[in-house]
């Protein structure tokens, strides 16, 4: 630029009090960096910093028998990679991710389609509807704790009434029993969120556009197949990566309502992390299960996430 | 303040008003002060170890004696013995209560109160099968058990433990003694492969078959059961009427049908079992070396003082570890403590939980006896993948097996 | 292929009555405009034509059959929106075969008819292409196509135009009005555009809050409105409204610098006289026949050249369109003089009183 | 967006809002019933869906034994504090990628959202050893700080999200009006993004608001302690299994929550209308 | 009160070059209007006039000062945005008066100068109101009134009325038309529409790919387009273009339908003439001086009739404009008459030969 404003035959003029040093996008990327700042630092303290220390620890045995950590290699990740346990905790975290989050897709877009369709006490519906979401996971696992109860809850209750059972079952103590209550719970919880966004996507379809679907011959399912649908699909992309991050990291309602049993039948990755922390005391082992997941997960969500930043 | 201590009781309602007696009574007498850091039972291992990693220890803690092996290798452990001296304490801790606290000849803990875990029956309940004697074999206990299944309508006769992982570990540790097994031997050894395991699950297994117990029970559970009348039997320690008094809602009027007893045995005349029970108190040095002057261990001399042990334990239903105080006619004169001694004489130690892997072997013990009783696994399979399991976890703990 | 008949439409959205009794018959193959100011309910007499509202009262036939409670896509009317409305989500000849596709027409019968729509809008070349990846003018064409292809008896337009650009609105008025040419099918037009109106109806309606002010066609209502609304309404820039004064003589009127003699006196008092700008021009102050003021400002177009002028003694400002390139003073007294047959005369109520065109108009 | 004017589809719209109402609501109306019920009739194999006697017994109970009040007080402090700063965090983050260009500026942003997937359970190992070299461990200020851990990378990207649709026109004629960038952010932006800031301080906000993990490890007193293990120590522990008041706790702890809630709830929707999550 | 000195302007975003090298004189109290196809960089280099982004390369001064690196606000220029703008949730007064809180001016000189504004547009009564409780007519006052109470230099408007319809446009047109009288400060006006610049600007500046193609008076560019592309640029219709066809003589050529006979004879080869709508009439067919064809469309708007013409023997159709109501035969055999004095003669890269003025046009 300078050569350009001292290049001959251009006219000479005063330059301007007011004019500032670096030029206007310097400036402008110091403020971004600069707005940047806080957040960054407080993530690298509280998020990025200890993982990396976590990373370091995956690589030494630090349990309670050795107050001081010692290192040694990848003997971690070999014994979790052998250990069936590993691959079971993987495998109940994929059903239990998949289902809540296939189940919460599901029926959050079937109550935001019903909820965007005027009917009286729509609006009590939807305040109402919030609720599940705002209870604290505690209280929505005493709720289905309660109500899944071998000896006094309400299904038994009623299954006893309509005598399709004889005597009361123990839903929470067989395993599929457990993981479906705890799929169960962790859907009725995040219904409200899925609804939600789907809701507010549905607000922004264009009137017009299933006017002259209408006008082209689309019935109801139609319409839904052909143009709700694909209006949604960003909105789906971000519930299922809320979804898959919500599920992932749950661990609230899971210990509260089944702590990770019967045996091991919920012990999603978060339960058996926490397990082998903390109940264990297994700190090398259970971080290397950290990274393992972390490096299962990280690429392609990584991938996912750039699509849906681009994709926008 | 000068001290901490570090504590579950202080947690518990109906135990807080107790430990604050103890510390206003300390206070009193040296004119120190303790912190109370109250801790949920669940949590108090994990936050003694956190604390260890981020050198945080509190002066005193108060533990389950269960826990003491995989808490004895913390930095800082007090043994007793170099602090009173080996004798002092033998003058004045009852024996066996002084063991627990014991090990590899290190005094690392001394009992605040002591019992053991046996078994209570529901008056109530018996009286409603038309029970009169307690059933003092195995096949009199199940006869009894069937009874109550067919005349007390949506009843588990015995409410053993069947969920919650260190309940289940003390309910079967009991009928394996019982049936003559053991799980681990002194030396670290897994031994749970006999057939005197197999029996002993598969008995279990059947009781389930036979709707005597039920799934999806913990001690909580058993206790609301049998305070409702709704149980007949159940394996507790002593506070067992603390704990019924209030969930029947019915206070110490419930007193009435809180029956200790001895554990069924396999045929008349064997001796009933029982488990070690106890409160254990552990300290962090405030100096190096420890000594007397310490407020720590000024508090742990308080705690073996009459004015401590005639008190707390009484309030908790549970015996006091020291001689004197169980010699003090507040202890003696209590019917229901005393019953319990009279019935649970010979407490055998817990061999699973004190092992510095405790808590992996207790889950891995707990899954088994719970797969079993799902019916996922038969007895046997049971039995040989908790030795197998057991046996790996020992190895890596460094027990040769 | 098909004659539309309204009568007493009404509809109601809640409280409010929006249409209050329309009645109108659209011939086989007529092209008719809706027109009027915005919320009026153009667009809201179209949703009924096509099916996607409910009549509140009234009865609507097509060919003669009562179709009143018909679902849209059994009415044989197709609709272009205003948005365009094309599913984002299609190519365009998914967009175009969406009906087809749904009324279960074999596959090859949609791509050929698809194809034919398409070179008929000469948008061959896009058709796998996706409606954002258009220009304005693309879209609409693919609109109009997704229209074309399902063959309707009635084609409905909701200011199909609105959203393109100058130069575009032009070409694609033209487009449409070769497409009436050659499809020959009955269409109704909304607009808000007076050239579109004008240049493209067979037949106009006027509405205005919910009625009909006035059917005709284009040149009926330009030269002849039935109302001072239409009047006013039809024809850019404006018609120049005079308000008229006192009563002079039996049939002459005060008016801003002058005064205004009518034809016959009229049974109703006449209250103002419009004149659209073209029938005025410019002369010399004091000239016969014309008014007194000057002229405050001007426009020049090139093609046109456009005085206002302030009538002396009033606020009245007079809009004159002369044609060409007109060197003006400004600020100077000058005479205007308007073409007394061109003007109108207007009651209070706004009525046209057609039978007093004024016979001149004059200073005082 | 449907036509309901088919018995077809009244009955399939009917039947869906039964069934997904039912799963809904059943429990909530199930957690009332169950708080009314004295004890006798709770502990009974077959319920009774109206409860014969009600009873308030469970909610005197919590009100006159428990702490309940301490913990929800606790949890509303901390989960309020962590979900501002995590808000006002994410608010200035989401800003700077919106609407500032610089080197890194996408993979920073990227990689912040991945972390997201980081199991909490293993960051919480490295944070108690932070919190305690601080002096943070069981103090508020300490929770506070760790519960940025589960919000912040969505509320950034959220934000991010919404800002992105800023019009640049607003901001230019702000720009030209004289205003600062800082200026400009804080009078003409943040008042115009009302709805999705409070979308994105509630969703952080429920993520603590739910925390268990996290408080029952970095809170050992008491007076600290927050409601989800406040709930659970209290009603369904070791040595205590009381259903009845776990209920009444349950909706005491829930109410106030419930009530705000109702009245954000519109800010909630509209802000995510407005392109919070797009 | 502000000269403004653009020199050699250029703008790339990354590798686009955007504008090419701009250079441009705006003289103090001068009102200059930016016309061009879309996408030409108008917008562009407003914002780099006013300061929104950083100018690639060249030289901007404002009353003989480079400002290249002056902040917006420092340049004492305000601008008016196409979508206004406005801060949503700030009241008019407090939209108004912003800029002036921003720069510390108190309270009562604020309230003084944004109720002086007010008065100025006729919005005092909505003060109060939040911008979404506005017309679009009054947001656009809003908006200008946000830009004159900051009494600036030098005003910038990009397409402020593009958002307005027509009825409005015309109002809010004659509005700024005043503005610009009673204010008399300098201005900046991008457009899209013709009449818009035409009527307002004191010189308008076509732009087109990012280069000027003409500066000049209105009048001057309808008259004197120095190429093609701004004669076909300015005036509405656009001008009619005829492609010449072999030299017949010196300075005669053949056009579709007759042929065309130059004034002199040219160094440089005549490519096509242009002859705008309003320059032609319909005659008889072999009138003198006239081009044989037909009608093949009319379009009645009342006040003018626009008639299409195909010329024999080619596809070039010329549009006619023809003042008031005429009927018109279509498909009847007729001639046009140009006025040869006013058409066009370009060269084939598009340069206007000014000096090569048809003398006749004629059927051959
Ligand atoms: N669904 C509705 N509910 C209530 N009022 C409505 C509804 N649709 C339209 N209206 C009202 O009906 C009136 C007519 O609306 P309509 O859209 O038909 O006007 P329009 O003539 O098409 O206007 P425009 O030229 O602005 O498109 C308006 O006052 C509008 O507010
Ligand atoms: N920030 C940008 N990055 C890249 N290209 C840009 C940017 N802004 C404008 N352009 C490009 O610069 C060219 C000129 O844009 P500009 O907005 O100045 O056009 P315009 O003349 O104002 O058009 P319109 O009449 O449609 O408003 C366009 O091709 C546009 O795509
Ligand atoms: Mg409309
Ligand atoms: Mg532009």
């Amino acid at each position: 630029m300078t050569d350009v404003m001292q290049a001959p035959g251009r006219l000479d003029y005063p330059v301007s009090p007011h004019a500032r040093k670096g030029g206007l996008q310097a400036a402008q990327r110091r403020i971004g960096m600069l707005m940047l700042a806080p957040a960054a630092i407080a993530f690298s303290i509280i998020i990025l910093y200890p993982f990396v220390q976590a990373l370091g620890l995956s690589f030494f045995e630090d349990t309670l028998q050795t107050i001081e950590p010692t290192f040694i290699g990848l003997a971690n990740f070999k014994a979790i990679l052998t250990d069936p346990e590993t691959w079971q905790s993987f495998g109940i975290t994929v059903v239990y991710v998949g289902g809540a989050t296939i189940g919460t897709v599901v029926l959050g877009l079937g109550w935001a389609l019903i909820l965007n369709q005027p009917f009286r006490g729509r609006r009590v519906i939807r305040a109402l509807t919030i609720m599940p979401w705002v209870v604290p996971s505690t209280v929505s696992a005493f709720v289905w704790a309660w109500i899944f109860n071998s000896r006094f809850g309400v299904i038994n209750g009623v299954l006893l009434e309509l005598e399709l059972i004889d005597v009361p079952q123990a839903w929470l103590s067989t395993p599929e029993g457990a993981l479906a209550a705890v799929i169960l719970t962790r859907i009725w919880r995040s219904i409200p969120l899925f609804m939600a966004f789907f809701l507010a996507g549905l607000q922004n379809v264009d009137q017009e556009q299933i006017d002259a679907a209408r006008v082209d011959g689309a019935g109801n399912s139609a319409i839904l197949r052909d143009h709700l649908l694909p209006h949604l699909r960003p909105v789906l992309i971000v519930v299922v990566v809320l979804g898959v991050i919500g599920g992932l990291q749950d661990f609230d309602t899971i210990f509260a309502l089944t702590g990770g049993g019967p045996v091991r039948a919920t012990s999603v990755l978060s339960i058996s992390v926490y397990r082998k922390a903390f109940e264990q005391w297994d700190i090398g082992m259970a971080s290397a299960m950290g990274v393992l997941w972390v490096a299962t997960l990280l690429p392609p969500a990584y991938f996912y996430l750039r699509m849906l930043v681009k994709g926008r | 303040a000068d001290l901490s201590w570090m504590g579950y009781s202080y947690a518990e309602e109906s135990a807080k008003p107790s430990v604050e007696k103890i510390i206003a009574g300390f206070t009193a007498k040296t004119g120190k002060t303790v912190e109370p850091i109250p801790s949920a039972f669940g949590d108090l291992q994990k936050n003694v170890f956190l604390r260890a990693r981020s050198k945080t220890l509190p002066s005193v803690v108060q533990i389950s004696e269960r826990w003491l092996p995989s808490l004895s290798k913390l930095p800082g452990l007090v043994d007793y013995n170099t602090v009173f001296g080996k004798e002092n304490l033998e003058k004045i801790y009852a024996p066996e209560a002084l063991a627990m606290g014991q090990i590899d000849g290190k005094q690392l803990a001394v009992p605040l109160m002591s019992g053991s875990i046996g078994m209570v029956a529901n008056q109530a309940a018996l009286t409603k099968a038309g029970i009169t004697d307690l059933p003092t074999t195995v096949e009199e206990f199940k006869a009894d058990l069937v009874a109550i299944r067919d005349k007390v309508p949506n009843s588990v006769p015995y409410a053993m433990a069947t969920k919650n992982n260190s309940d289940i570990l003390v309910d079967f540790l009991t009928w394996e003694y019982v049936f003559g097994a053991h799980v681990i031997d002194p030396e670290g050894k897994v031994v749970v492969d006999s057939d005197a395991s197999r029996k002993a699950l598969a008995f279990l297994v059947d009781l389930m078959k036979e709707r005597l117990v039920a799934p999806e029970i913990g001690r909580p559970d058993a206790r609301r059961l049998v305070g409702q009348s709704a149980a007949a039997f159940y394996l507790d320690a002593p506070q067992s009427r603390t704990f019924l008094r209030s969930f029947s809602g019915q206070g110490p009027a419930f007193d009435a049908n809180i029956k200790p007893m001895q554990v069924p045995v396999v045929k008349a005349g064997d001796t009933p079992v029982s488990i070690q029970w106890a409160h254990l108190i552990i300290s962090f040095a405030q100096n190096s070396p420890p000594t007397k002057e310490d407020a720590n261990m000024q508090f742990i001399a308080y705690l073996g003082d009459d004015a401590v042990e005639t008190q707390f334990p009484v309030e908790q239903s549970a015996l006091p570890g020291t001689k004197s105080a169980r010699a003090n006619p507040v202890v003696a004169s209590d019917a229901y403590l005393s019953a319990w001694a009279k019935n649970n004489t010979h407490p055998r130690r817990n061999e699973v939980g004190i092992w510095s892997n405790g808590g992996e072997l207790t889950d891995i013990l707990a899954q088994e006896v719970q797969a079993a009783l799902l019916g996922q696994k038969s007895a046997d399979e049971a039995i040989s993948s908790m030795s197998t399991r057991m046996k790996a976890s020992m190895t890596k703990a460094g027990h040769a097996q | 292929m098909a004659k539309l008949e309204l009568s007493g439409i009404r509809k109601s959205f809640g409280a409010v009555d929006v249409l209050k009794g329309i009645d109108l018959t659209v011939e086989d193959g007529e092209f008719v405009a809706f027109v009027g100011p915005s919320g009026c309910g153009k667009s809201t007499l179209l949703r009924l034509i096509c099916g996607l509202d409910e009549i509140t009262a009234g009865q609507m036939a097509i060919d003669g059959e009562i179709v009143n409670d018909v679902p849209p896509a059994k009415r044989g009317i197709a609709m272009v929106f205003q948005s365009y409305a094309l599913y984002p989500h299609m190519t365009v000849a998914g967009n175009m075969g969406y009906a087809l596709r749904l009324a279960g027409v074999p596959k090859e019968e949609i791509h050929s008819r698809v194809a034919a729509a398409a070179k008929v809008l000469r948008i061959e070349t896009y058709l796998d292409r996706k409606p954002r990846q258009l220009s304005g003018g693309q879209r609409q064409r693919v609109a109009i196509g997704r229209a074309i292809v399902r063959e309707p008896r009635i084609f409905l337009f909701d200011e199909p135009l609105s959203n393109l650009d100058a130069a575009l609105r032009v070409e694609m008025r033209i487009e449409i009005a070769r497409m009436k040419e050659e499809l020959g099918t009955t269409m109704v037009y909304v607009t808000h555009d007076q050239i579109e109106a004008m240049t493209l109806a067979d037949k106009i309606v006027v509405l205005n809050g919910g009625t009909v002010e006035q059917v005709g066609s284009p040149l009926d209502l330009y030269n002849k409105p039935v109302n001072r609304f239409v009047a006013g309404f039809i024809g850019s820039p404006r018609m120049n409204f005079l308000t008229l004064g006192a009563r002079k003589a039996d049939n002459v009127h005060a008016v801003s610098g002058g005064e205004i003699r009518l034809a016959a006196k009229l049974s109703e008092a006449p209250a103002e006289i419009g004149i659209r700008p073209e029938h005025i021009s410019l002369t010399a102050r004091g000239a016969p026949d014309s008014l007194a003021g000057k002229v405050t400002m001007t426009e020049h177009l090139g093609s046109d050249t456009y005085a206002y002028v302030a009538l002396d003694g009033s606020q009245d400002v007079l809009v004159v369109r002369l044609s060409g390139e007109k060197a003006i003073k400004r600020n100077e007294p000058i005479g205007v003089h308007a073409d007394p047959g061109m003007a109108h005369v207007f009651s209070a109520a706004g009525l046209s009183l057609a039978s007093a065109r004024p016979v001149s108009l004059e200073a005082a | 967006m449907f036509d309901l004017s088919s018995r077809t589809a009244k009955l399939v719209f009917g039947g869906t809002i039964l069934l997904i109402g039912f799963y809904l609501f059943f429990p909530i109306y199930w957690m009332i019933i169950s708080s009314l019920k004295a004890n006798e009739e709770l502990y009974q194999v077959l319920p009774t869906f109206f409860p014969r006697n009600l009873t308030l017994s469970h909610y005197w109970s919590l009100m006159t034994e428990s702490q309940l009040g301490l913990y929800l007080l606790n949890s509303l402090i901390t989960s309020g504090a962590s979900a501002t700063i995590n808000t006002i965090l994410a608010i200035y983050a989401g800003y700077s990628f919106a609407k500032y260009r610089y080197p890194g500026r996408q993979p920073i942003m990227l990689f912040m959202l991945s972390a997201q997937m980081f199991p909490f359970g293993l960051l919480l190992i490295s944070i108690y050893p932070v919190m305690t070299d601080f002096g943070l461990l069981d103090t508020r200020p300490g929770l506070i700080l760790s519960y940025i851990v589960f919000a912040l990378p969505v509320a950034v990207y959220m934000l991010y999200s919404y800002f992105s649709q800023v019009p640049d026109e607003l901001i230019d004629a702000a720009r030209a009006d004289g205003a600062s960038d800082f200026r400009i952010f804080h009078t003409i932006v943040i008042p115009i993004s009302i709805p999705p800031i409070v979308t994105v301080f509630l969703y952080s906000f429920m993520w603590s608001w739910n925390d268990l993990l996290y408080s029952m490890t970095l809170i050992v007193s008491e007076d600290k302690r927050t409601i989800g293990p406040g709930l659970l120590l209290t009603y369904l522990n070791e040595t205590n299994a009381d259903w009845g008041g776990a209920m009444a706790a349950s909706l005491v702890v829930s109410a106030p929550i419930v009530a705000a809630f109702m009245f954000l709830q519109r800010y909630f929707i509209q802000g995510v209308t407005a392109g919070a999550v797009k």
